[in-house]
């Protein structure tokens, strides 16, 4: 970390005078330079060509350090891989912060290098920033946004249209391990081995299914909020497809279960990051499995679900004991519950 | 349903100068704090009921494996695989 | 987790699922009491296993659902009016009062906050000396003793600026008026299991005897709720009522004396609106006078007026169960858990939501 | 306005569940329709073609609701003009909210209505959005942030490199008026005729501009945060070039300029929207100017200095009685002075 | 702005400067007072158009710059310790304390607030009755009026929770400070027009006839200042030394008796400390015992240990106007404005910051 | 610099049940309240120095022209145009 004769962020940092130029002065974002963001004008200079995905989000998480990872990469993962969800090839992100004065440089730098790797392991670039700082009360420490463009993979074709009855649901790991990792530190709840959100890049893993089952992968989509249940729930309504999933085949971490219990929260609706599911037809699906068990980020993949003809706009979840439920949105935030 | 789980004594701490005994109670690899003011016989290695950070039971590990018998008792079951089957594992 | 997932087996469930079905030769109906029972039926898909002359009767058994309106209504005059640091239970949060629920009040800017343990609301009144702290302290009488010991600690602390506003419901009244009610029909219970952990079974043998029904302790495992239902049937088919304890590994028949202990030291029992169903008698806590010093409603003397409930709303008649949630002209309509007209439809326990959520009867 | 049952966004609006979904489906965001956002996937499908820029801002303003406009259309010109100071027309934009819970919907809808306008009038598209609620008293009701992205005209030669000595410096309008407009609500200032905040959008104004003088539009820029000061310090600086200011000729409102002189602060400083700064060949200044006399965004527009070669790295501008001072960048937030 | 922008005319600004150069005959240090003025002159660039022989020197005339470290220190204490609600006006809060600033307090969470005017401040008091409002009451004479009215308002309002802290620096006493140390050598003064608005002039003609020494009272616009410089050089040339006042259309020979009623009626002179030239004799106010009840020092008691100054900063010596800030070791080196070692760097209206923003000696 | 500027009064009002007098005071088109305390003589249409919400000095028409004439009183500047020239205008 550079020397700087400021330890935390105040207001100046982003009046847009001295201190703000002192800031990017500072050395702090020397660690994402490239040619492109090194021009530092109002905007970034980049080439594309043809069809290109464009997402955006803005991240918000407490404690922004938690086990595993920061809100920084969090917020790279997040975009990369909602560009990986529409089969493209992530290349360039924008890095927007609003930081709450306060904030301890070493944090902010702590981010920054989070950031860095990020973007590293994901193969991207940040081209284009803007940091912000508001009063101390009118924020939460930092919130990200990141916003990305990626070319489309030829092959890809993801669409919820092409969804077909048969298909199998593909999750590619454990459910819910995000969301409670930052659910234990804020409930005070100690792990004997830590539990770990599991944020990551799914990019080059998504991007070689592209390239080797193409047409074959109907739909790709992360369940972030709302968790695994609230997504398919989403999509089964807006296709109109019916959804059979199985509680025994949801590969979940034993203490992740525990935690859940603890808690009285449902895992089917607990935030996950560095997860996705993925809908394949019936005739691939076994393929796509045994790939997927191939890659860090899918060794515990299992197919949890299939596409079915009854019961559009329904997801139908047999219990471990082989009872039917019907699965809906989550009503509100998850709160703990006694009773 | 006063959401109540069982879980392991692993460590206990008297608190607030002896007016308080806690216990770090573990609960299938993660572990919260649990009063043991309503069962102040409970030890380490226990497996407690816990509800809304008190620990309120001790579990009784016999009577815990009557479910896996119980329709060996009544009779109805002839052919019921050995009961230990079901019996909780050691870990 | 030990204790937890062997009750979770799926063939042992089949076995009891055959068992029951073999046993059963005429229609009844079994109320469990808890609502946590009601979670684990609905969430486990056992009700459309049982066979169909089994009807399971959902009861009153979630005391967020039917803490009184009028104290929602003081909770959330204590957070926006007077300030105070308002803790709760998470589930306690949606609950709509008469005007707004604690997480409107939230939402407006009142310090309202979700805690796992009423012990915590004790320490956020140390670390906050110059702010009063009140701890919305419902439940059954499995809660009474953490809430009763967090006034005990507050007092050996002294801790000042602790009182809590509670609004305890006891189970065994509540029964009592379910089959004291005419319209109502149930053959059999499911006791709650965690109840009686800390009062122990006695008070259900004069009951069981006198109105000659089946109870059984029951636990809240797949495997638990189906023997407590063939254990409830076994006695039915033989025309036999007694207490059982089908969760015997925690239950202690005398239940936890060391629970009760705390409990009578801090409360004692007083007549007890529920909501939806009225007035119980002897079915709740009052703070004893002895901590009066702790006791919110006697601290800050808030008269709020009774507000009416809903009037399409017939919770009353679903938590004493003569009807079914379905059965509610305004289930699935205008009452959503998103948008709750009653208390059943608010808690996941509560057997509108249970119904809403679970059983699939609408479009969320 | 869509009829709603509920009046004010709470957490559970952005836990992705069945209220965030209600809000999608509420029909608000029905405002911002079009093919591309109605595909509701993770991310947009664009085609972009060669060179192309990529700008992204985050917004936070206090009052949110301001003589002259609000936070909406602020966050849409804002990158819209960012863009164009890249020589790029704006095309498509993500829109992404974190919402302090407790947000009147009706609120939230007039920034959508204002975000629409903003859109239409500056003729871009909204393609991917995001909306996070967090908890009251951990922002400050509601931050946005916009990136955006536009072919870049085949005629720009947008670098602060082209800058040369004799180049003339264009202000398109007055100075201070939208800072002062947004101080005038927190500090309680009643205006005779209401001072208002002149953001709007640019891109026409700009694309006009290079279209006519092509590479002769050496650099531009949007003098925002830190004010126009700020700005062409940053550029002497950086671009190692000497300016001349002449305070005579700064365009200014007299209320605005009023309100300065009883809060003791320095129009300089003040931060601006919908203003730009142009430097230009000096030979073509003039018909710079000229042209944009005829556009309403440029009808205040003035030469208020020159790129000198004496004290590169300086900026000195000439007070109204002829003495010289130096102007350095702001050093911290400007605060109200008693003295 | 009537009675403003006419004094900004560029042309009577030439021909004051042409008169000046035309009047002088040899070199005079002439200084101006109050930091209002020097801010006029740096801003406008006056002080490169006077010819050489005229050298300005900048006077001690920034109550922010002046206000002890001590009572910084203590505002800072009230604000993050004691958990009032700080009020004061926007220079204040960078003035960097032994720890921190207030601005610095605020980053970390302190409730430290902007005004415009002591008057809102009981505004906040009545609006917060649960919070302790504090209004940090610095200033020459001109702004003791204001912070009076502050104390008489909440006392005829009965608020309770309102007190200020005073730091008052009083402007006659100071001029006779800088005359008698004996490294200073000005030789005419431009005394400060808004102090005069509130005192008058009375003060000036004994110590314009002690030390025989011009005396103008002069405004801020930069005809204003130049027609001051103009009359002290006239008076210099032709070896008078009288008090004249080129502000006549502001400030009247016997000030504002009103305002003098309302300061006397809350403060009493004493001594007072100054920030970096140290303390001078009856050159303050104290809130008088009458209104003990609104004096943060006494409600408060808050006792600090006086930490030590800087060492390296000579701001003594500038505002005395014995040394140039650039003459100062430190200056645009580690002493800047965004991280100022001594007070004249922090506001605008310091000598240091003056320079270091204006007059281009250092790269920003 | 004791920043104050000066404004004229466009009303007045009694606050707080008689005990305030206050103004509405224009300053180049905008308006901020001050107190009159400090001037009980000060009316409707007068010119007001203003400081930290306190109007502490009645602007004196007369004197405010001297400083255009001093010039010329001083003898020195034989072909001063008219002074007029540079008196306030009237609005
Ligand atoms: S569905 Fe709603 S309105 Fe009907 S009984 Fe249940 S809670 Fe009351
Ligand atoms: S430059 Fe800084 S260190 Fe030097 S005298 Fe001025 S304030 Fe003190
Ligand atoms: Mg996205
Ligand atoms: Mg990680
Ligand atoms: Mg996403
Ligand atoms: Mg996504
Ligand atoms: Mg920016
Ligand atoms: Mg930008
Ligand atoms: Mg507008
Ligand atoms: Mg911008
Ligand atoms: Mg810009
Ligand atoms: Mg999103």
């Amino acid at each position: 970390m550079p020397k700087l004769d400021f330890d935390v962020i105040t207001l100046g940092h982003g009046s847009g005078g001295v201190l703000t130029n002192k800031l990017l002065d500072s050395g702090v974002f020397d660690l994402l330079s490239n040619d492109i963001l090194d021009e530092r004008h109002d905007g970034a200079f980049l080439e594309l060509h043809g069809k290109t995905a464009f997402s955006t989000d803005s991240f918000l998480v407490s404690p922004i350090f938690f086990p595993g990872g920061n809100i920084g990469e969090l917020a790279v993962n997040g975009t990369v891989n909602d560009l990986a969800m529409c089969g493209a090839n992530p290349k360039y992100l924008s890095l927007s912060f609003i930081i709450e004065e306060g904030l301890p440089v070493k944090e902010f730098w702590d981010i920054l290098v989070a950031v860095k790797f990020a973007c590293q392991k994901a193969g991207v670039q940040i081209v284009t920033g803007d940091t912000k700082v508001v009063e101390k009360g009118k924020g939460d420490k930092i919130f990200v946004n990141t916003s990305g463009v990626g070319p489309i993979h030829p092959k890809a074709k993801i669409s919820a249209k092409n969804i077909a009855v048969g298909d199998k649901i593909i999750i590619s790991g454990n459910v819910a391990s995000h969301g409670m990792a930052i659910m234990s530190v804020r409930e005070g709840l100690e792990f004997d081995s830590e539990i770990q959100s599991d944020t990551t890049n799914l990019n080059h893993t998504i991007l070689s299914l592209i390239e080797q089952f193409g047409e074959n992968i109907h739909l790709l989509t992360d369940p972030t909020r709302g968790g695994v249940a609230t997504v398919l729930k989403e999509i089964a309504q807006s296709s109109e497809i019916g959804i059979d999933l199985f509680q025994k085949d949801f590969p979940m971490d034993e203490q992740v279960a525990s935690a859940c219990e603890l808690l009285g929260l449902d895992p089917l609706y607990v935030a996950n990051e560095g997860l996705f599911l993925a809908f394949v037809s019936e005739s691939e699906a076994d393929s796509v499995l045994a790939t997927l068990h191939e890659d860090e980020n899918g060794k515990n993949a299992r197919i949890i679900g299939t596409v079915v003809a009854e019961h559009p706009k329904q997801v139908i979840m047999e219990s471990a004991i082989g009872g039917k439920r019907v699965i809906s949105m989550l009503p509100g935030e998850q709160l703990p519950r006694i009773c | 349903m006063c959401l109540a789980i069982p879980g392991k004594i692993k460590s206990i701490e008297i608190q607030y100068g002896g007016m308080v005994r806690m216990a770090k109670v573990s609960f299938g690899g993660i572990t919260k704090e649990a009063s043991l003011e309503m069962l102040p016989d409970a030890d380490v290695d226990d497996y407690v009921l816990v509800h809304v950070g008190v620990a309120i039971s001790k579990v009784n590990e016999e009577e815990a494996q009557k479910t896996f018998k119980y329709l060996e008792e009544i009779g109805e079951l002839g052919e019921l695989e050995d009961v230990d089957e079901y019996l909780p594992k050691s870990e | 987790m030990k204790y937890m997932s062997e009750y979770r087996d799926p063939e042992l469930a089949k076995k009891y699922l055959e068992e029951i079905k073999n046993t059963v030769s005429r229609p009844w109906s079994i109320m469990e009491v808890c609502g946590g029972q009601t979670h684990s039926l609905v969430k486990n898909g056992i009700i459309e296993m049982l066979p169909d002359k089994v009807t399971m009767i959902h009861g009153p058994g979630c005391p967020v659902c039917v803490t009184p309106l009028n104290l929602i209504d003081k909770a959330v005059y204590l957070a926006v009016e007077k300030g105070v640091i308002l803790c709760s239970f998470g589930d306690m949060l949606r609950v709509p009062g008469s005007q707004k629920s604690l997480l409107e009040a939230k939402a407006e800017g009142a310090d309202v906050r979700i805690l796992y343990s009423p012990l915590e609301a004790v320490k956020i009144a140390e670390d906050n000396p110059h702010k009063e702290v009140v701890f919305f302290a419902v439940g059954f009488e499995t809660t009474a003793p953490a809430n009763a010991l967090s006034v005990v600690h507050a007092h050996r602390r002294g801790v000042k600026n602790y009182s809590i506003l509670a609004s305890h419901v006891l189970v065994p009244p509540a029964i009592k008026a379910v089959i004291d009610d005419e319209e109502s029909k149930i053959d059999g219970f499911l006791a709650a299991g965690h109840v009686c952990t800390i009062m122990g079974n006695t008070e259900y043998h004069p009951l069981s005897a006198a109105y000659k029904v089946p109870i059984v302790v029951t636990g809240f495992e797949p495997l638990d709720v189906l023997q407590g239902i063939l254990m409830v049937i076994r006695q039915l088919e033989q025309s036999k009522s007694e207490v059982e304890n089908q969760y015997a590994r925690i239950v202690r028949e005398e239940g936890n004396p060391d629970a009760q202990k705390v409990i009578d030291e801090v409360f004692e029992v007083r007549n007890q609106m529920w909501r939806g169903i009225g007035e119980i008698p002897e079915s709740g806590y009052a703070v004893r006078e002895k901590y009066a010093d702790f006791d919110a409603t006697k601290k800050y003397n808030v008269t709020i007026e009774e507000a009416p409930e809903n009037p399409d709303c017939i919770s009353g008649q679903i938590m004493k169960g003569i009807k079914k949630p379905f059965e509610c002209s305004q289930f699935g309509k205008t009452c959503k858990p998103t948008n709750p007209l009653g208390a059943p439809m608010v808690s996941s326990e509560g057997a509108c939501a249970a119904y809403y959520h679970f059983s699939g009867l609408v479009e969320a």
